[in-house]
């Protein structure tokens, strides 16, 4: 089977991709496909835009397809896609549930023989079709970012939540970069407390930049954080001397990112691309047909201050800019 | 004095007179309020969606889905019976999870059940520990469940360096969450079994009556001899067996162990649960019964709002009006009772 | 049950009839609690409400003060039909109440609790006038004989018969035309129920009407001018209260079917071997206590409130500390806490049965069981209950205590008080206990029900049980007990018995004279 | 019984002899249990960072960090005095915190004062629904809360479709969370503003004592003449503005209108704050001093711990056992005072 290092490979050819279904010989109908999509919690913005583009472009390719919310609760999740299973369902999507916790998910849609799209689910062995971010490489990427623009030295903070995988594989990337820039003194890394992640991570470094002022970034996890470490930075009196950068690609961080606050760069995870790509993935495997790889990578777009989109607006996903020095 | 031996009156009069027909409905009502509403919520999706609401897959699918909130739930109303509320149960219920998994995929211990067994025992311990706190510290329960929670939440992110468990834990252990005994999901098995026993205990053993007793009235029971402070590190204990199990069958199900959150996600609900059982049947008392009824309906709302392809937002706030309507058609007479 | 037509005289001074009730009928689930009562009450006069447990006094005084709702049936204040649908509006009306049971809230202070109905006063539009709700509550507290209370005390750190007379204070605290007092002496001491009827003449001759409850009926003689019986929730007859006497007035509250033995006591059997020997018990109060008590004995104990009655009991009980030595049968007993006691034999009944005798939801048989499940359970592994057992040996003790309930599966709540006191009884008889201790246990309880429970202390004493005996009316020592301790100061200030067992004699050592 | 008439000593009024000084001792610590621990938390931290801990600044800091958490657990208190648990708290928070900035900065109120006001309002007659449905209902409290929590929260993932609103949030708005007076921050003056209109209503006002009375024994209040149902509406009414004044400092303070998970972060720690208040100075009962002390306690634990730089594990498990420590050395002292 294909191990995670085809899937570079795949994410720069990510964009041709589409065109794999041409070589499969078996052609099976995929005219009316029924569709069952789990996601483990759509409140969040993401998790739902990554749904609303399947259901889409699903539903113009004439599939019916059928969501279920777990509202947090990962093994009711569970239980909702074997149920779609035991009731004869073309295709199982996964969206945003760590893979790893569907194994079980997995080898029943096997036994029956039913391919396990995976949006955003981080690749393990069973995934048909994994859909998602290289967050280890996106990270060492931004961090290196970073580490530029403080010009391999100065002091940072990390803030992260290292029990969700794709936190961690950041952290990871972190950690790769900072171990290769003694320049750069970590002065504290900060496990957030969840749930109350937002007003523990704004306690959190006012307490900081209360007794150390000479602090020149700060890290996050994910840009829910942002908020809170800006505010916290502008009112320690700091703001034009520290920065904040995190990841994710939610609406309001680029509202901070726009409006010139400390908060100045992200990578944006392509969401809603995602959604589109995995209804090609399932037109795929659906009609008989084998993908070149079983992860597709998609890039994200680099977030800064000149690249944010205009308010209300998506960036151009097929076409921005990721690495920095694309930009100029 | 003793012309009152003569008095021979049958011993057991009934009710001095007829009740009237509108009592005996207000009293039905109250009773079966929920059960009318359980009742009513199944035919109301079975005739929206027949196709694939009112199947016995389905039926299975709603008690598969509920039963670890199940579990954790008629732990809590053993609790709850002696007015001990165990917050705790959602910490607890990660612990479980993630020191099985940890234990076997180490392979610190090689038998799943060898394990589970443990772990249960384990659970116990703290449970007791919690129960000592409360009844020869003299701490709310409320307070002391809430910071013994607070504790294990450290005990297992310091111990799994937030890391999640994702190998090497054996088949023998996740048949737990995956398996099937005949058509019937394994967690499902494990819900009408901890049902069974617990129902057993609380109405038919020693024990159970004592707690009632002690739950009604703690100072009468004091009085009468018992042994008031043992009875909560039983109940304690109990709850948190059952919050343990729940964990581990989540991570069963899974396939993997979570060092958070595991838990927090059926802290509510197993309240709202036995809550909503308390007002079933015995107005005013927590019963396993009730407390099964309160996790169904809890189940067939949560799963025929989302057949239904309702949105998300939509769920949270009919499953809020549902509730309410259920246990209020039964409070609400019971009130005009007087 | 003959005449409800009561022989008019009328007196001028007094003519109006302030609170009529007519044809009051009340329904509860199963019960029919008021079946067509008629009560009046005129102004400036005092009426005896008087009836056995459950007869439906406190229903009928709840129906008048705005508690519960009438099935059917009128209410007239002054001639004129009103709609009691609640409290506050019976206070408008003038109604005042001393509840039978939950008069004062425990966690509030006196003052709160005194003018609870009327509002503490106001400074300033919003902020309470302490100082001003201070000054009144101490006023009305010097009416009822108080006057040294400190108004700010919590009501918990109160002794009961204080509390009772914060009730009663707190009824007297609005302007109100009628007062109802249900029960308002059952914890009262003697002097203090005479300052209480004092209070009430020279209310009513200011014209205000009182209902009054009791079970104790001498009082009903001292203080009342008409008297209405009623039983099963229907009136039996309203008469000057000068038209009775003790006897026929027991006739009519109990009715023609069942009659009470005057005298209770016949001596008992000649006691048997030392059951309970306390020796040099010393607590708070108690300085060096020793007495003993026979198996076929029945022992009173006591004192003036506070001087040591109730600490016998309680460090009897493990309930406080105290030092000494307890030995029953022949055994020196460590009796650190309730479970000991019992362990070693010793049933309590205790003051304050809903408190502390009964868990009110569970059923007859539940409650009859609670001190002895071990003898019923399946086998000491499982414990499982075995109700069929149970049911058959709660029915036989509850045979012979002539319960009185709709079914052994009946939650005791719905028992009238005599016949939950037969329960808590029935639990110790189950245990088979060797000693008893019987704290105030006629409290609340009718006529007919305290000759019933005078005669189970006799019985449970006949069938080799030493019983230990305490109340608040002096006169049942002399009708129950073979000798009665007078505890003063701590100690036995001496001993009584046989014709020296007198109230009198009671009185006087209980405050620390020599008996002559 | 016609003898006693010639009894005429006093009274026996007042304790009935002296309490010993053990006892008293007992009594003393069990009152100031937890205020005793408040101040060893802020010995020990100050010892050990005597130059970050204990500096004005930090004091104002942990103050600022306290303040949300403390308006709302106030709120609780009022609630709790009559036995009502408010869970619907938390839900009432993320509406009033997303309510307001949507409505400032989509310009459908554009003064901000007035959507303060307005969404005060608004929670006041939320609370009182609650109320509604508890009193009239018959239904208890806390399932109550439960489903209306939940019907808050689905409108306002409805009404947001999940989107955080951060711009256009006019800055007079946010100076309510980010302003000061003084050197003293403006949650921090609106917590002031509660704790002592609060303590006035409760236990100067006629309708505070009423609560108190109703708390104590709701049976005997009621046969008193008050209105008892009518002030569960008060109390939820409230503890619903506070929890949406909490809730819109949160948003002014960041600076953004969130739509979920605002107020979950409080509701377990304001239950937490209001029980180690009732443990403190009047045993057994809820008040605001109490309160204050008990938000007090775990902001000065929070703070301590995270400036010390102790492990986030560890926080957990430490905050755990101080709470313990805390309560129990109050309560133990009671339970053994019977
Ligand atoms: N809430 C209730 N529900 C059902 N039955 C009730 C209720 N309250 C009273 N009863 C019944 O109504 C009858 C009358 O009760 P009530 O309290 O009026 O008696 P009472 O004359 O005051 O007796 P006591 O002297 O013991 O106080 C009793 O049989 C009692 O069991
Ligand atoms: N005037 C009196 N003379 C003698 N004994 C009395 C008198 N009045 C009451 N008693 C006795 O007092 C005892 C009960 O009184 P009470 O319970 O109020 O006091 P206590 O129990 O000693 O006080 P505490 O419960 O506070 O320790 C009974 O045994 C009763 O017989
Ligand atoms: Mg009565
Ligand atoms: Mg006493």
């Amino acid at each position: 089977s294909m191990s995670s290092d085809d899937s570079k490979d795949s994410s720069s050819s990510s964009t041709s991709s589409s065109s794999a279904s041409a070589d499969s010989g078996t052609a099976k109908d995929t005219s009316n496909l029924k569709v069952g999509l789990v996601a483990v919690n759509l409140n969040s913005p993401s998790i739902a835009a990554i749904k609303d583009a399947f259901v889409k472009s699903a539903e113009a390719k004439g599939w019916s397809v059928d969501v279920f919310d777990g509202q947090g609760d990962q093994n009711a999740t569970n239980n909702a896609a074997d149920d779609f299973i035991s009731r004869g369902y073309d295709v199982i999507v996964n969206n945003s549930s760590p893979n790893e916790q569907m194994t079980g998910v997995m080898e029943k849609a096997h036994a029956a023989g039913i391919p396990f799209v995976s949006i955003y689910g981080g690749y393990v062995d069973g995934v048909d079709a994994e859909i998602g971010t290289n967050e280890f490489v996106n990270a060492s990427l931004i961090t290196q970012e970073m580490v530029n623009r403080l010009g391999g030295k100065g002091r940072v903070l990390k803030l992260n939540w290292t029990v969700l995988q794709a936190l961690r594989d950041r952290d990871a990337g972190f950690h790769a970069v900072m171990s290769e820039n003694p320049g750069i003194d970590v002065v504290k890394e900060i496990e957030v407390k969840v749930p109350g992640q937002v007003d523990d991570s704004y306690n959190q470094i006012t307490n900081v930049l209360q007794s150390d002022k000479d602090i020149d970034a700060i890290w996050i996890g994910w840009d829910e954080l942002a908020p809170s470490a800006v505010r916290a930075i502008q009112e320690a009196g700091l703001a034009d001397k520290t920065f904040v950068m995190g990841f994710d690609g939610n609406s309001f961080a680029w509202d901070l990112i726009r409006d010139g606050s400390p908060y100045v760069m992200e990578p944006a995870n392509p969401f809603p691309p995602m959604g589109e790509k995995a209804v090609q993935a399932v037109e795929t495997l659906a009609g008989g047909g084998t993908l070149p790889s079983k992860v597709i990578y998609m890039k994200p777009c680099l977030m800064t201050i000149d690249t944010v989109p205009a308010k209300g607006e998506q960036p151009d996903w097929d076409t921005c800019a990721f690495f920095p020095g694309e930009i100029s | 004095m003793t012309s009152t031996a003569s008095v021979s009156e049958p011993q057991v009069a009934g009710p001095r007179r007829q009740t009237s027909a509108s009592d005996r409905l207000i009293d039905v009502a109250s009773r079966y309020g929920t059960i009318v509403s359980l009742v009513v919520c199944v035919l109301i999706f079975s005739a929206l969606r027949p196709d694939v609401f009112a199947t016995t897959q389905n039926f299975l699918n709603i008690l598969n889905q509920v039963s670890i909130l199940g579990i954790i739930a008629l732990g809590l109303t053993v609790a709850l019976v002696q007015g001990l509320f165990d917050l705790s149960l959602a910490s607890m219920a990660t612990l479980g999870g993630f020191m099985v998994t940890k234990w076997l995929a180490e392979g610190t211990i090689s038998s799943p059940v060898l394990a589970v067994v443990l772990m249960l025992l384990v659970a116990l311990v703290i449970g007791c520990l919690n129960g000592i706190v409360v009844a020869y510290g003299g701490v709310s329960a409320f307070i002391a469940t809430l910071a013994v929670g607070s504790i294990l939440t450290g005990v297992v992110l310091g111990i799994s360096k937030s890391a999640t468990i994702l190998s090497g834990i054996p088949d023998g252990f996740l048949v737990m969450g995956q398996g099937k005994v005949g058509p019937v999901p394994a967690p499902v098995v494990f819900l009408a079994i901890v049902a069974v026993l617990l129902y057993v205990f609380l109405e038919q053993t020693q024990v159970g009556r004592h707690m009632y007793a002690i739950g009604g009235n703690a100072e009468t029971a004091r009085l009468s001899g018992i042994a008031v402070k043992r009875y909560a590190l039983i109940a304690l204990g109990i709850s948190a067996m059952c919050a343990a199990l729940g964990g581990m069958i989540v991570a069963a199900n899974l396939g993997v162990g979570r060092p958070q959150g595991v838990g927090d996600t059926y802290l509510l609900d197993s309240f709202a649960a036995a809550f909503i059982g308390a007002s079933t049947l015995r107005p005013g008392r927590f019963h396993i019964i009730g407390t099964v009824i309160g996790v169904l309906l809890i189940g067939v709302i949560n799963n025929g709002l989302s057949i239904m392809g309702v949105e998300t937002f939509w769920q949270y706030a009919v499953r809020g009006m549902i509730l309410l309507l259920a246990v209020f058609g039964a409070s609400f007479l019971v009130a005009r009772r007087r | 049950m003959t005449n409800t037509v009561e022989p008019g005289r009328e007196v001028a001074s007094r003519p109006g009839t302030l609170l009529q009730v007519k044809g009051a009928v009340k329904d509860y689930p199963g019960q029919r609690a008021l079946d067509h009562m008629d009560f009046d009450l005129r102004v400036g006069e005092v009426h005896a409400l008087l009836g056995e447990n459950g007869a439906g006094k406190s229903t009928l005084i709840k129906a008048v003060s705005g508690v519960i709702s009438l099935t059917s049936g009128t209410v007239e204040m002054d001639g004129v039909e009103v709609d009691v649908r609640n409290p506050q509006r019976a206070q408008g009306l003038g109604v005042s109440v001393v509840h039978q049971h939950g008069n004062l809230v425990a966690d509030l202070s006196v003052t709160e609790n005194v003018l609870m109905v009327d509002g503490l006063g106001r400074r300033a539009g919003v902020l309470v006038d302490w100082k001003g709700a201070h000054r009144r509550v101490r006023d009305l507290l010097d009416r009822v004989g108080l006057g040294g209370l400190d108004p700010r005390r919590e009501v918990s750190t109160l002794g009961a018969h204080e509390s009772a007379m914060v009730a009663v204070a707190k009824a007297l605290a609005s302007n109100a035309r009628v007062i109802i007092l249900d029960e308002p002496t059952t914890a009262l001491q003697p002097a203090e129920v005479d300052t209480l009827f004092g209070q009430m003449r020279r209310l009513a001759a200011e014209g205000i009407g009182f209902v009054f409850v009791t079970h104790r009926l001498g009082e009903v003689f001292k203080v009342c001018d008409r008297i209405t019986v009623m039983r099963d929730g229907r009136l039996v007859g309203t008469w000057q209260s000068d038209e009775l006497d003790h006897d026929s007035l027991v006739d009519q509250l109990v009715g023609p079917e069942k009659s009470i033995a005057q005298d209770a006591f016949v001596g008992g059997s000649t006691p048997g071997d030392v059951v309970l020997e306390v020796r040099d018990l010393t607590g708070d109060v108690l300085r060096g206590l020793s007495f003993e008590a026979r198996s076929g004995e029945v022992v009173g104990v006591a004192s003036l409130p506070g001087e040591g009655a109730g600490e016998v009991v309680e460090s009897l009980y493990g309930m406080c500390r105290a030092s000494g030595e307890i030995v029953i049968e022949g055994r020196r007993r460590r009796i650190r806490s309730p479970e000991q006691a019992v362990a070693a034999g010793i049933g309590l009944v205790p003051r304050d049965r809903l408190a502390q005798g009964l868990v009110a939801d569970m059923s007859v048989r539940e409650n009859a069981t609670l001190a002895s499940t071990r003898s019923f359970v399946s086998d000491p592994v499982l414990r499982l209950m075995r109700r069929g057992r149970e049911r058959i040996r709660v029915g036989e003790v509850m045979d012979r205590l002539n319960l009185k309930a709709s079914s052994l599966e009946a939650e005791v709540r719905t028992l009238s008080g005599g016949n939950q006191q037969k329960v808590v009884i029935g639990r110790w008889l189950l245990r088979r206990s060797k000693v008893y201790l019987l704290d105030s246990p006629t409290a609340a309880v009718d006529v007919h029900t305290k000759a019933e429970i005078y005669a189970l202390a006799r019985q449970l004493a006949d069938d080799g049980a030493a019983v230990i005996f305490t109340s608040t009316e002096l006169e049942e020592f002399a009708r129950v007990c073979d000798r009665v301790l007078v505890l003063h100061d701590g100690m036995v200030a001496g001993e009584l018995s046989g014709d020296d067992n007198t109230v009198n004699s009671i009185m006087r050592l209980s405050f620390g004279r020599k008996s002559d």
